[in-house]
């Protein structure tokens, strides 16, 4: 089971969008994902969203790696916001009590406009 | 209908989604709701992430042996290894107000099952024993 | 990577669904298709349907074990039952043309995999393999 | 995994839907449900239709369900139709050679429709 990867350039940042299962084999491709975008924006950017609508599975390697996205934007000024979480990443961050330490959206267009 | 299933996978984490995949249609057939089903699959993919990376210290060509037993009102997954053991006293989820990567897999384990037993009294590796009853 | 991967169910028919999930990440880690693996997955269903209807006579309680190896190029598929044991050679599809139910199971088995053969030199019950390589 | 049977009554006959698995676990169920309207139908009907847009898989053991369908329709002169085969049960078509023992539709509109 492969975990596909894509990023664009939106308008005040990048957005990145995750689809298939993330766990202890996928995510270092995940991270390898990030560290591209890290690089692409190296000039500085303002916000990285990470689009998690079509995760169908996510372990707490996958949870590690959104931590360390977090972290890497906090470094660096960038503001994280997650956009549309599957149910089963929203299960995961419930066994996990992280609803709270990430910025949630249910949409990009919400997460891009909201202040 | 009891039944028993044991599944051997080589050590290497691409084998974790075949250990869900195989786990899903047996929850479900115990009786678990899915999304109950999706939280024991979620807990044991932890305990068998953990087997690679601690007993198995990331080498990829060692063996995972998971057993599920299903009875009246109860799933048991029997997770076995040949790797290192370790003192399980020191086996111990992180506080999770704690935001750091790490220490989630022991803590969903926990969660989850009722029991949550690691045993090292064989010579060699370690068989952890999670078990859920049905509520 | 070679990798072994060894799956016990119990004899009952409700387990066909879970050797078919076991399979399919299996079948496209091995490198083949979507449409290719649903027809592995088809004739290994059937073998294994067969056991329970003519190795085990319906009876439920005993065991089918399938050991399945990738090697670069081919995946093999070993299906081991410790049942009744038959003349192999009195294993045969019907002919397509007359249409009546059955007998296609190991039709299915002949069209998808490269190698079909049974072994039943051990001292009791059968061990069949079934090998497809990669085209 | 289970098959889930409905059926219902339609112009010249019954209309059964199957959606899931079917395989020697649950074949006996779909036989069980083509006798149910076999004895609905005892009376006499013209047709019986079959949809199979919503199964995700069929062997052998559901390819002799419906040849036995097809016998029983034969003895009482109803006419066997079958509506919208899924990908996995036309690949299982194929495989028997079955495709032109039945009456085969794209959509339950046209096997009503056509003569
Ligand atoms: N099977 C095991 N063998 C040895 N040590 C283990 C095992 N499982 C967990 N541990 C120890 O318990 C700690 C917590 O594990 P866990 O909660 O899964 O988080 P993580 O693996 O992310 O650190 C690990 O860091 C490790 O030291
Ligand atoms: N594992 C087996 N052990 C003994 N006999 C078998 C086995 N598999 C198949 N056979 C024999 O071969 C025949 C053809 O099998 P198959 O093509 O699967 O069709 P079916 O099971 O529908 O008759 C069976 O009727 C049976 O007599």
């Amino acid at each position: 089971m492969k975990v596909d990867i894509s990023s664009e350039k939106v308008g005040s940042g990048f957005l990145i969008r995750l689809k298939g299962d993330v766990d202890m084999n996928t995510s270092p491709d995940v991270r390898g994902g990030l560290a591209d975008v890290f690089k692409q924006g190296e000039a500085g950017f303002k916000a990285l969203f990470i689009d998690l609508s079509q995760v169908r599975y996510m372990d707490s390697s996958g949870i590690a790696t959104l931590i360390e996205a977090m972290q890497m934007c906090v470094k660096r000024g960038v503001r994280l916001r997650l956009v549309d979480l599957s149910p089963p990443v929203r299960d995961v961050f419930e066994l996990a009590r992280l609803a709270a330490v990430f910025e949630i959206f249910p949409s990009f267009s919400e997460a891009e406009t909201k202040p | 209908m009891p039944g028993t299933v044991t599944l051997s996978v080589p050590s290497h984490p691409k084998y974790l989604y075949v250990i869900r995949s195989t786990l899903y249609p047996l929850v479900l057939d115990a009786g678990f709701s899915k999304k109950e089903a999706s939280k024991i699959i979620l807990a044991v993919d932890e305990a068998s992430s953990n087997i690679i990376k601690y007993a198995y210290e990331g080498d990829h060509t060692k063996t995972i042996t998971l057993t599920v037993t299903v009875d009246a009102g109860r799933i048991a997954i029997r997770l076995e290894d040949s790797g290192k053991q370790v003192d399980v006293s020191t086996i111990a989820p992180r506080k999770l107000d704690e935001v750091r990567p790490g220490g989630l897999g022991t803590h969903f384990m926990g969660t989850v099952f009722d029991t949550v037993e690691y045993d090292t009294t064989r010579g060699t590796g370690t068989v952890l024993t999670l078990v859920k009853e049905k509520k």
